[in-house]
């Protein structure tokens, strides 16, 4: 067993324990935390694949901002232990069933892939030289074309979030 | 990929074209008549809202169709089997789509017949709509320029195309202008016939894919020489696919049940509409596209498209018999009358298929007037029920011996133009099979059962609601809508040599394939 | 060594945690994180496939991909508020006013 | 080569008249529209009786194209007229007999509201007959068959409001469609073999055909058809069923056309079809069996009729069963005899019953008559003649023909004979009845002038009242005393050889009927019998000739038989009838009613008919069936459509479910494309 | 943080030549200029915005938006001149991107049309709404153009972002909201599927541009991942553009969302979704995906049809008749390249336009907070409000597939593509639901004309840029059913480009053992 795998190992039972954690805790911040640490150890894989910058990003962005953002708003509407209601079984009797087995096919075809590849530690690195050398040649314009996208994505918040009263008060 | 734009346009006919009258206004008179109408419609649609001046304009544009239609009669040669005043352009260029039209012996009468009964259309319905007057005229008069373009397609795209049109005008003149049951008669009338046709569509897309091309003629001549090499596996669910379709429009047993609801709730334009031309179009298209494309289907087929014609014509007639309704018996008379279209069509012989087409036009005047008359009767007491009338001969002579003589000629009295008609389609069907011939002169017997009955109930005996005592007889100008009807059925039982000359040959060439069919039968 | 196949099995079973927590949870808020989820599956399977390829255009795509991640979120946790508003609820289960 | 008769301008003459007082009448007076009804049919009949003069001149059958009808292919049928010897004494019989009716109608129908339209349907009547009798194809022909039908139609039910003449012409109609259906087929059959329906080319092809002996072939089928359409149009068994209702019309229209000539079309056209039925045995067999049932069942009902109009009515169908009987027995010629002498006095015996009625202002029951010798003599004297022409008293037209006929058919079979000569003592028997109660005896009925009130409609002279027992006007006497005169001497025309004559209307008809029988023709057979008896007439064996007087005799003392018991029950003691009928007493009912043949046709067709049709077909297929499955197709999608709403939960986690789900399906098939 | 993004985008772009060994040229900022265009007139309005009075701001914005959606249009004229790719392979200009660059465009200018008056009546912010709609616009044309799955991801988030947006735009309503959760929901899940598929693709290729990863697909045998990835990405397409299984969310989505929203989202992005899919089937050509359209095709079809059937809400209705549409569009995908593509490219044309017309008379009549949308409101407008009930009615035809209307040629080509590629099966399914669907439409047109009206339903006179706006359906739906040749052809040439470059060797056409007449 390599160090390499180890290491593989013990961020991905962080991994799988986050994810087990966020579908069984109740209460959604309990839910933020566990998906922080799947994020955080998903940055440790992004490490030991190389990817450097990205696993930066990873905790930067995603475990920082974006989760931030979720705590910020859970706790903004102060959202309480959910409660078990059955609203649906078609989820359950179907949509977890099919899912479980498309996992198991999933697993099927990756397994008969790539069961002899093997990556090493810091296969690809990725430095943020040549990263940035990519987006700002290869994808520079899906690139420009984020800020359109985040943009919207401003405006939709802004849109969505102000309180509606703002102008409804001319509604008779 | 392209699809059709390379295949097709080879046109064999129109190299030797040259016996046929090629002059300007012959090339244009079809597509005048087609569109006069539909001209007028749209003229109408920005008159101001003066009934009287909308009524003036849709008659003087229905007559101004029926005297250009009268040109295709006076000038057509009789001899010839082509099409004739044939207009070929072009149209959609991918796929290959003409705007083919012509006329032969048997499309001939079918357009004069719509134009003639279109301005009685307007006539009868000049003080019966009042309300929506200029929404009805438009339809009637789309409705027309559809029906015509039915009968004068000759690219199977451009059929198909005014076959789908006809169903909007006649749908909503059923759904608003009609009686209490309206909507769902007109819906009825309208998804029956919509889902029926779709069938057609996809045989016609399947013709066109495998041929390149919708052009009837184009599509015949491949199909006769064996160029396709998929069709004979093909065929028959080619076959059925039109004729579900025209069955449903004819409407062949059993295949009915909308005929019935869509008549009695339709005005009485439409239903004479509805009876007169567009149930013609389910058996125009059998005698034109499943005989004159799948000859070999057609026979083999046609035993149980026989038995089907037949049992609609017993049927019809009976279930016409205990109909305690005006319109509703004249529908299922409808019904049985059709069947021995059907019948005459598949009878394959020269008797039978004269016979058939004769049937069509003699039905289309005679039940057209019946149904005009019922009408009259329904502006005067609101209701077609039998039991509401009786002995209404004392009060109005007129209408009853106008009622009497196109009832005659609906129960195919000699003389009449309901005799000719029936009397060769029986004879052709004889010669095919006696059985059938047999079987259908009982209709002989039914008809006159059920009309005279009706007519009895309601016109002989005493006036037994008072409300009837009061009915005035017909006015000049509901005479001026009847007579025609009448004058019509008489002419053409008296001289159908008239007709006949021209749908003869055209009878004729339709049937040549079956005589080659049939000896290659008999080869085997 | 350790084969891309326990990777793309970490990554496959994340988007399948991620799936079912879609599936199961009643909390918006938590669906959405399990949409997160999702995407964090996916992110894994492109830098495993770029380490795989040598290709560095699949750690790219994982910038892009938390780029709309933000933008969804934004976006996302809006709209949650939003419903939160109007419907004082964030049982999924009890937003249902539009349906049949 | 002959010259233009032309002839259609004797149907078109009426057919003129018809328009005229149809679309005018009604604005014009009474004195016009008689005088167009009597001019065009009186031109017509001018217009016949100048053929006949010319007749002689001409090489017949004389063959006239008028115009083109109906053109199919190789097949055509044309506006032609086909003159012979045979429709020549039927255009005589037509056009005069009509004529003189239309002169009796001017009387009879004077009253009447709708007076043009009387007239116009009476032209409109003789068009169509002429038309059938003048025709030169069977459709031509069959043109008239379906217009005399239409005709007859319009005038049994010319007082349409009253529900029972509407009945009775619409049920006339319709029975004769039945008929109609066998005719329509048996052309069918002649077009499909022959190719044609022209007589000259129809019978040109038959006419090498030998006689079908060996079993029932081509022609037997198409005489048997043929026959069916005569059984409708000419009342016969089992199609007679409408001829008695057709009473209800007018009286001046059951003495033309349901005595005179339309029934007698079927008789007509059989014999026109000869050269068919003598090639077809067994078909000629079923005319005579048909028409001799016919001639005594109708006769044994005519006994307990009280309809005055009735029991002629039931004669006319008997009397037409012995035409037929006569044809069948090859005896056409005979047919035809008889066809002609009995328009003569049976059209003379309906318009004196319209006198009768007339007279008694509109009452038809004989039970409410009698004693009115004195009252109305014209009338009793031309009623006389009539009566004793039918008995077959010896001398008087009927004698002349039913002798023929019967003697003719005892050549073919001696049961024949025996129910002819049965059926003739019936005959005298009734008809002296009706003779004894009408005008013997004491007036039995109400005072006219009271009569009105009631069931009065019955007649035009119901509507006015002239009060008392009055004689007929001249204009309806002198059609009587014509007619009479005919039914005395009309059967000098044809006074066969036993009796010294020497069958003058035989040997004019000869170029009709004779030489045209199969080449083949002496072995066994009905048509046998007639043709050889011709060629050997000259120098007639003298023992035929006493035999045959025998059976005149025979025939004769049967009749004063009949007259005797009719005068003995009706006249002497008339309280015997009822003990009679008493003691006959199912039978009687039996007989009174018809032997229930109107129900019994009610029960087995009409009623499960129109039942069936109500609730098995219309009620029962048409919307229990085929409407309910389109409709529960369409209810069936719409609740389909409900049901895969529910797919729409409104769950944003169902959807999510479906779309997992979704996928699932989607990758495993997808899996499984690779792997495959 | 608005600002700072603002700013610090174009300074990237200042400063990325320097880091690039080549700069773009002018050509790839002219192939993609109708979305600079487009985007910069999104910011105008955006800028504008609180600039202006409240009351003017709504027509002023309206009309820059509009004239922002017609110089797009006039770009894309100008793109079309130069065809070719652009920005290292990752988009490209052909008359492919060309005819939806123009279809989208023309949608959202025809929305913004028909939005002044839903505007003003429904008391929506203005700049948002219009600079949302143009953005929106923004990454829909992208879609059509991209061939570099990285971009067609983030175009896809775009439109998908800007439409959840849009749809819960009625502030007021909690349907609105609720519309816009569940489209933000399932669509970011159905993303998250369509991004593990791309995920997967690259990691069987080894590439994310399209026409890499076709050659690389073709040059080997194609690796099980692929189908696998492909599976995933139908599974997020197929969602874009409601197709069963896939379409659940697209009623109650269709419900609550404004109406010109609605209008929009069934055409603009699904047009540039199927122009994806359509990318995506003929480049990257696995064996199968035949089927899964197939099987989608009918079940769309079907479904959509029947569960149209007994809809009261005509918002609704139209969203079931929307999932049918679908399923006719994928018939087209199903059949043989070539003929599919140009059929499916016009349907699309001629469904914009009819479902655009549709939507405007519905948005119209909805009025104030959309009261008027039930097929009751409907009864006797053909009587109160004539033209109006007539422009509907003939939108509805086209929508049935009625003669003289875009829709005939539509579904006519869809199913003559069909037919020629022998899926007869597939071909009577389809003509056998335009058949069942003629219903649900013909019953609005029952409720205008047949019947008298029960409620009091309040009519409008019609604004002038809501008549442009249904003139200019009507005159396309009108145009494309009687002169359907010229956009046929411009399809089918496109087409051709399309598959030519996509595969050199046509791909193997579908089994024969579909065919009834070869049974």
């Amino acid at each position: 067993m390599s160090f390499h795998l180890i290491l593989f190992l013990a961020f991905g039972a962080v991994c799988v324990g986050g994810a087990v954690n966020l579908l069984a805790q109740r209460h959604p911040i309990n839910s933020a935390l566990s998906l922080i640490a799947v994020m955080a150890a998903l940055a440790g894989e992004y490490l030991l694949l190389g990817a450097e910058f990205v696993a930066a990003v990873q905790v930067i962005v995603y475990a920082g901002a974006i989760m931030v953002l979720f705590v910020f708003v859970i706790m903004l509407l102060n959202a309480g232990e959910e409660e078990e209601t059955k609203g649906s079984r078609i989820a359950i009797l179907i949509g977890v069933p099919g899912m479980l087995i498309a996992s198991v096919l999933m697993a099927w075809v990756v397994l008969r892939r790539s069961g002899t590849e093997s990556v090493e530690i810091g296969a690809l690195p990725g430095p943020p030289t040549d990263i940035a050398q990519l987006l700002f040649h290869n994808f520079l314009l899906p690139f420009e074309v984020t800020s359109v996208l985040i943009l919207i994505a401003i405006m939709g918040a802004v849109v969505l979030a102000s309180k509606p009263e703002s102008r409804s008060g001319k509604v008779d | 990929m392209g699809g059709g734009g390379l295949g097709g346009s080879d046109r064999i006919h129109d190299l030797d074209g040259s016996a046929m009258n090629t002059d300007g206004f012959s090339s244009i008179i079809l597509s005048l008549v087609t569109f006069a109408p539909l001209a007028g419609g749209v003229l109408l649609m920005f008159f101001p809202r003066r009934d009287r001046d909308i009524r003036i304009f849709a008659l003087v544009i229905s007559l101004l169709t029926f005297v250009l239609s009268l040109h295709l009669p006076v000038h057509f040669q009789r001899s010839q089997t082509d099409f004739q005043y044939e207009i070929d352009r072009q149209w959609v260029s991918t796929p290959n789509i003409h705007y083919h039209m012509g006329v032969d012996g048997i499309s001939l009468w079918l357009v004069v017949l719509t134009t003639f009964l279109t301005p009685l259309c307007v006539l009868i319905s000049w003080t019966s709509i009042h309300e929506r007057v200029k929404e009805f005229f438009i339809l009637l008069l789309i409705l027309e320029t559809a029906l015509i373009g039915v009968f004068t397609s000759l690219d199977l795209f451009l059929f198909y195309f005014f076959w789908e049109a006809t169903l909007i005008p006649m749908a909503l003149l059923i759904g608003i202008f009609g009686h209490e049951r309206k909507v769902y008669a007109a819906v009825k009338f309208f998804m029956y016939t919509m889902i029926a046709s779709v069938f057609m569509l996809a045989a016609i897309l399947w013709l066109y894919a495998h041929t390149g091309s919708f052009d009837f003629v184009v599509i015949r001549d491949q199909i006769m020489r064996g160029a396709i090499p998929q069709f004979p596996a093909a065929a028959q669910w080619l076959f059925l696919g039109f004729f579900l379709a025209f069955a449903v429009k004819i409407p062949l047993f059993p295949f009915h049940t909308w005929l019935p609801d869509a008549h009695v709730e339709a005005p009485t334009a439409g239903s004479v509409l509805l009876a007169g031309v567009l149930l013609k179009m389910g058996t125009y298209g059998l005698l034109r596209f499943n005989l004159g494309l799948f000859p070999e289907q057609a026979r083999h087929n046609a035993w149980w498209v026989i038995t089907l014609a037949l049992i609609g014509i017993i049927y019809g007639a009976l279930v016409a018999m205990v109909q305690p309704n005006m319109k509703k018996l004249i529908a299922y008379s409808s019904v049985s009358h059709l069947g021995f279209v059907v019948l005459g069509i598949f009878s394959f012989t020269q008797a039978g298929l004269n016979g058939a087409m004769f049937v069509m036009l003699a039905h289309g005047i005679s039940t057209g007037g019946l149904f005009m008359l019922a009408g009259l009767l329904h502006e005067r007491r609101h209701t077609y029920e039998i039991s509401e009338f009786g002995g209404l001969a004392s009060p109005m002579p007129v209408y009853a011996s106008s009622f009497l003589i196109i009832l005659l000629a609906s129960a195919g009295l000699p003389l009449l133009n309901g005799f000719i008609g029936e009397f060769l389609v029986l004879s052709g069907s004889f010669q095919a099979k006696a059985v059938y011939g047999i079987l259908a002169a009982t209709g002989v017997i039914w008809s006159a059962a059920y009309l005279l009955w009706m007519y009895q109930r309601v016109f002989y005996g005493k006036v037994t609601h008072s409300a009837n005592n009061s009915l005035s007889d017909l006015t000049a100008f509901e005479k001026i809508a009847i007579w025609p009807c009448a004058a019509a059925a008489v002419v053409m039982g008296v001289a159908p040599i008239v007709w006949l000359g021209a749908i003869d040959p055209a009878v004729q060439a339709a049937l040549t394939p079956f005589t080659r069919v049939a000896s290659k039968m008999v080869g085997q | 060594m350790v084969p891309l196949s326990y990777y793309l099995l970490l990554s496959g079973f994340l988007f399948a945690c991620g799936v079912v927590g879609f599936l199961i949870k009643r909390n918006i808020i938590t669906i959405f994180m399990s949409i997160e989820l999702m995407l964090n599956g996916v992110n894994l399977s492109f830098v495993a496939f770029a380490a795989h390829w040598h290709a560095l255009s699949g750690q790219v795509f994982v910038f892009f991909v938390m780029v709309v991640a933000a933008a969804e979120a934004a976006v996302g946790l809006a709209i949650i508020i939003s419903v939160y508003r109007t419907r004082e609820t964030l049982n999924v289960d009890q937003v249902n006013l539009l349906k049949l | 080569m002959n010259p233009n008769l032309n002839l259609w301008l004797i149907p078109i003459l009426p057919l003129a008249g018809a328009a005229i007082n149809g679309f005018m009448g009604k604005r014009s007076s009474r004195r016009a529209v008689t005088t167009v009804a009597l001019f065009f049919s009186g031109a017509a009949f001018a217009m016949a009786l100048l053929v006949a003069l010319r007749f002689s001149s001409l090489s017949l059958p004389y063959q006239e194209f008028f115009a083109h009808w109906i053109r199919s292919g190789s097949f055509s049928a044309d506006f032609a007229f086909y003159l012979d010897q045979l429709s020549l004494i039927m255009l005589l019989v037509v056009t005069g007999v009509g004529f003189l009716i239309h002169v009796y109608s001017v009387g009879y129908m004077w009253d009447d509201p709708s007076y043009y339209r009387f007239f116009s349907y009476l032209n409109l009547f003789m068009f169509f007959m002429l038309t059938l009798v003048l025709a030169g194809n069977y459709l031509l022909m069959f043109i008239g068959w379906e217009g005399v039908g239409l005709a007859s139609y319009l005038l049994i039910g010319f007082w349409f409001t009253k529900d029972s003449a509407a009945s009775a012409g619409k049920k006339a109609f319709i029975v004769n469609r039945i008929g109609d259906f066998g005719f329509l087929i048996a052309l069918f059959l002649l077009i499909e073999h022959f190719g044609s329906l022209n007589f000259d080319q129809v019978f040109g092809s038959v006419m090498p055909l030998s006689a079908e002996t060996a079993g029932a072939g081509l022609l037997t089928t198409i005489g048997i058809l043929l026959m069916v359409g005569a059984c409708g149009k000419s009342a016969q068994i089992p199609l007679y069923i409408w001829l008695p209702d057709a009473m209800e019309g007018p009286t001046p229209v059951s003495a033309l056309i349901h005595a005179a000539t339309m029934v007698t079309a079927g008789v007509y056209m059989v014999s026109r079809s000869h050269v068919i039925f003598e090639r077809a045995p067994i078909a000629l067999t079923v005319v005579a069996i048909i028409g001799t049932l016919t001639a005594f069942f109708a006769a044994t009902i005519g006994i307990a009729q009280t309809d005055i109009k009735k029991v002629l009515a039931y004669s006319t169908v008997s009397q037409l069963g012995y035409m037929f009987m006569a044809c069948g027995v090859g005896a056409f010629s005979a047919g035809i005899f008889h066809l002609m002498t009995h328009a003569f006095f049976k059209g003379l015996l309906f318009l004196a019953a319209g006198s009768v009625i007339h007279a008694v202002g509109g009452e038809q029951d004989m039970r409410k008559m009698g004693g009115l010798r004195e009252k109305i003599p014209w009338t009793f004297w031309t009623m006389t003649a009539g009566t004793l022409a039918i008995a077959g008293i010896p001398g008087l037209a009927g004698f002349f023909s039913k002798d023929e006929i019967l003697w003719r058919a005892y050549q073919a079979s001696w049961a024949y004979w025996l129910v002819g000569v049965v059926t003739a003592f019936i005959t005298s028997f009734y008809m002296f009845r009706l003779w004894f109660m009408t005008f013997f005896g004491k007036y039995r009925g109400e005072d006219v002038a009271h009569s009105q009130g009631g069931n009065s409609a019955h007649d035009a002279h119901g509507a006015h009242g002239h009060g008392g027992i009055h004689e007929s006007p001249r204009v309806m006497v002198i059609p009587l005393v014509i007619l009479a005169v005919l039914s005395v001497v009309g059967g000098y025309v044809g006074v066969p050889g036993s009796l010294g004559g020497n069958n003058r209307f035989d040997k004019f008809l000869g170029p009709v009927f004779h030489g045209s029988a199969p080449a083949s023709g002496q072995h066994s057979g009905m048509g046998e019998k007639g043709a050889p008896e011709q060629e050997t007439e000259g120098p007639e064996p003298k023992t035929a000739a006493s035999t045959e007087l025998t059976f005149t005799a025979i025939s004769v003392f049967a009749a004063l038989l009949g007259l005797g018991l009719a005068w003995l029950l009706y006249y002497k003691r008339p309280e015997l009838p009822r003990k009679v009928a008493d003691s006959l007493d199912g039978f009687y009912e039996a007989v009174v009613h018809k032997y229930y043949i109107d129900e019994l046709y009610a029960a087995v067709f009409v009623k499960p008919l129109i039942d069936g049709s109500t609730r098995i077909l219309w009620q029962g297929v048409d919307r229990n069936i085929i409407d309910a499955a389109v409709n529960d197709a369409g209810d069936g999608a719409k609740h389909i459509s409900d049901r895969a709403r529910h797919m729409q939960s409104g769950n944003i986690r169902s959807y999510a479910g479906w779309v997992a789900a979704g996928s699932a399906v989607v990758i495993a098939f997808m899996i499984w494309m690779g792997v495959r | 943080m608005t600002g700072a993004v603002m700013i610090a985008r174009p300074m990237f772009a200042i400063f990325a030549p320097t880091l690039s060994r080549t700069l773009p040229q002018s050509a790839d900022y002219v192939r993609i200029l109708p979305e600079i265009i487009l985007s910069i007139f999104g910011m105008i309005v955006m800028v504008l915005e609180p600039l202006l009075d409240e009351e003017k701001s709504q027509k002023v914005l309206g009309w820059i938006a509009l004239a922002g959606t017609l110089a797009g249009l006039a770009a894309t004229w100008l793109i079309a001149q130069y065809p070719g790719m652009a920005f290292w392979n990752t988009v490209q200009v052909d008359g492919f991107s060309v005819f939806f660059h123009v279809l989208v465009i023309a949608c959202a200018a025809i929305v913004i049309l028909t939005s002044y008056e839903y505007m003003a009546v429904q008391r929506i912010r203005a700049g948002e709404y219009y600079a949302l709609i143009l953005f929106g616009t923004v990454g829909i044309a992208l879609m059509s153009s991209a061939i570099e799955l990285v971009l067609i991801f983030i175009a896809l988030e775009i439109s998908s972002i800007s439409s959840y947006v849009l749809a819960g735009f009625r502030r007021h309503e909690a349907s609105s909201a609720e519309s816009s959760l569940k489209y933000f929901l399932l669509g970011s899940f159905a993303t998250a599927f369509f991004l593990y598929g791309v995920a997967l693709m690259f990691g069987a290729t080894g590439s994310t541009n399209i026409d890499q990863i076709s050659k690389t697909l073709q040059a080997g045998s194609i690796p099980l991942l692929a189908f696998v990835a492909v599976a995933f990405m139908f599974v997020g397409l197929g969602f874009k553009v409601a197709a069963s299984p896939f379409h659940i969310w697209t009623p109650d989505v269709y419900e609550g969302a404004p109406a010109p929203i609605v209008g929009f989202m069934s055409t603009a992005p699904k047009a540039a979704a199927f122009a994806v899919l359509l990318r995506i089937v003929f480049v990257v050509n696995v064996p199968g995906s035949f089927w899964l359209i197939w099987i989608s095709a009918a079940l769309s079809m079907t479904l959509g049809n029947v569960g149209a059937l007994v809809q009261d809400n005509v918002k609704r209705l139209l969203a079931y008749s929307s999932i049918a549409h679908a399923g006719y569009l994928l018939v087209a995908f199903a059949a043989a390249p070539a003929l599919g593509t140009s059929a499916a490219m016009f349907y699309t044309a001629a469904y914009a336009a009819m479902n655009l017309g549709a939507f405007a008379v519905v948005s119209h009549f909805a009025n104030a907070g959309e009261r008027y949308v039930t097929l009751e409101d409907y009864e006797g407008l053909g009587r109160s409000s004539p033209l109006l009930a007539a422009t509907l009615t003939i939108f509805l035809l086209s929508l049935i597939g009625i003669p003289m209307t875009g829709g005939f040629f539509a579904k006519f080509y869809v199913f003559s593509a069909a037919v020629k590629a022998n899926l007869i099966w597939l071909t009577i399914i389809g003509v056998l639901n335009s058949g069942v669907g003629a219903y649900y439409y013909l019953r609005i047109i029952v409720m205008m004309y047949m019947r008298e009206s029960r409620k009091e339903v309040p009519v409008i006179p019609i604004p002038f840029a809501l008549r442009v706006a249904i003139a200019s359906c009507m005159a396309v739906t009108i145009y494309l059913g009687i002169f359907p040749s010229g956009t046929l052809q411009y399809a089918q040439d496109s087409a051709q480009q399309l598959v030519r470059q996509a595969s050199p060797e046509v791909p193997a056409s579908p089994p024969v053992a579909t065919s009834p007449a070869s049974l």
